[in-house]
């Protein structure tokens, strides 16, 4: 249950998503794998289409915020073997992804919950901020 | 006392961080902030006193990092 | 929306993950990504100990079962915009990946909703049996 | 006619496939092979005619897939 923390400069790399696969199978208790990827959509906000997001981040917060939500998934979820996270700095266009989260568990249904508990926390939590560029140039900070 | 901006908060101050002379509470800082970039209090935005996440009663003491954080929108 | 049913000779090789991912580049009205993985337990079973699964499946029955599991989840699920399945045939050692669910959608909640209930209708109405092969080289079908 | 046998059952009657001659209902068929394999019956399973699962007033005819079907343990 160690903390690595993954800030990623540009899109997540897909080869990196088969990597992390590989490295799990001497873990030979895992029965199952989630895996969940925020790719960047075309949207359309008002006339403009969006062609990207920039991500900045506090990367010296997110260690911290990282450990909260793996200590509140290990807590809920006893059945959790192990978690990862890894999100994107900078510009990531349309059609590429922006964060990977994989958790893996003993049997599926806590690797089902936890992944979405995971991804929820993450949305909530972790200090990060997009600003999405549009196709004419201009940009706007997202505001929940 | 360092403080550092994100988000949307970077492009009102026109800066990703700086160094100003302060001491006092959150409350007390949030005022000087109003002087310093009037627009910076129309936005919504907790602050963090090394990397934790503070209500407006804390004090801060020189020589700890303060960030402004809108909300968060990662994923 | 069209079936592409994929049984695997062996276990899913996981530059299959990646590639299936870049797959999805060019599809700029996905948000979200989720992704199963049914990884082989080195399970106890008594005093014998599992070193892989041998998968057998019923493929002209694989089609049409997978073909109503993708009716049933474009029905509930209408940000749902594709799904694909991969099960291994043959032997898979422990550690290995036998199945492989990629499901996307436009917002990350039919993405969540939709890789459950996909899986759990694989486990339910898929044609494959497994037959666990322990270490002395004794084996054992699996019963429900 | 031709008879898939699928996980267990194909251990029990020593072969994946065969050609049998029969016509008749499900249940008929269900007494033809407690004569041929006296331990299938003691097994749980369903019967599919050309893929598709049926009950047991379900007739067969010449030409169709008959396959044994133990429940399923993939994933």
């Amino acid at each position: 249950m160690k903390t690595t923390t993954h800030l990623i400069d540009g899109p997540i790399p897909s080869r990196l998503i088969s990597s992390e696969i590989e490295k799990h199978t001497s873990k030979t208790n895992i029965g199952a794998h989630a895996i969940f990827l925020g790719q960047v959509r075309a949207d359309l906000i008002g006339e403009n289409k969006v062609s990207g997001i920039e991500y900045s981040a506090y990367e010296e917060m997110i260690a911290i915020t990282v450990q909260e939500i793996k200590d509140s998934l290990f807590a809920k979820y006893d059945d959790l073997i192990c978690m990862h996270i890894f999100h994107s700095t900078g510009m990531v266009k349309v059609g590429e992804n922006s964060l990977f989260v994989l958790v893996s568990s003993r049997h599926r249904k806590h690797a089902f919950r936890a992944i979405e508990d995971c991804v929820e926390q993450i949305k909530e939590k972790l200090p990060v901020w997009k600003k999405e560029i549009f196709q004419d140039g201009s940009h706007k900070w997202q505001n929940k | 006392m360092k403080i550092l901006y994100f988000g949307v908060l970077s492009e009102i101050s026109g800066k990703t961080e700086e160094n100003i002379d302060f001491t006092g509470t959150i409350s007390q800082l949030q005022s000087r902030l109003n002087e310093m970039y009037p627009d910076i209090n129309k936005q919504r935005f907790q602050i963090s006193v090394n990397q934790h996440i503070v209500d407006n009663t804390h004090s801060i003491n020189q020589g700890d990092e303060i960030a402004l954080l809108p909300p968060f929108t990662g994923g």
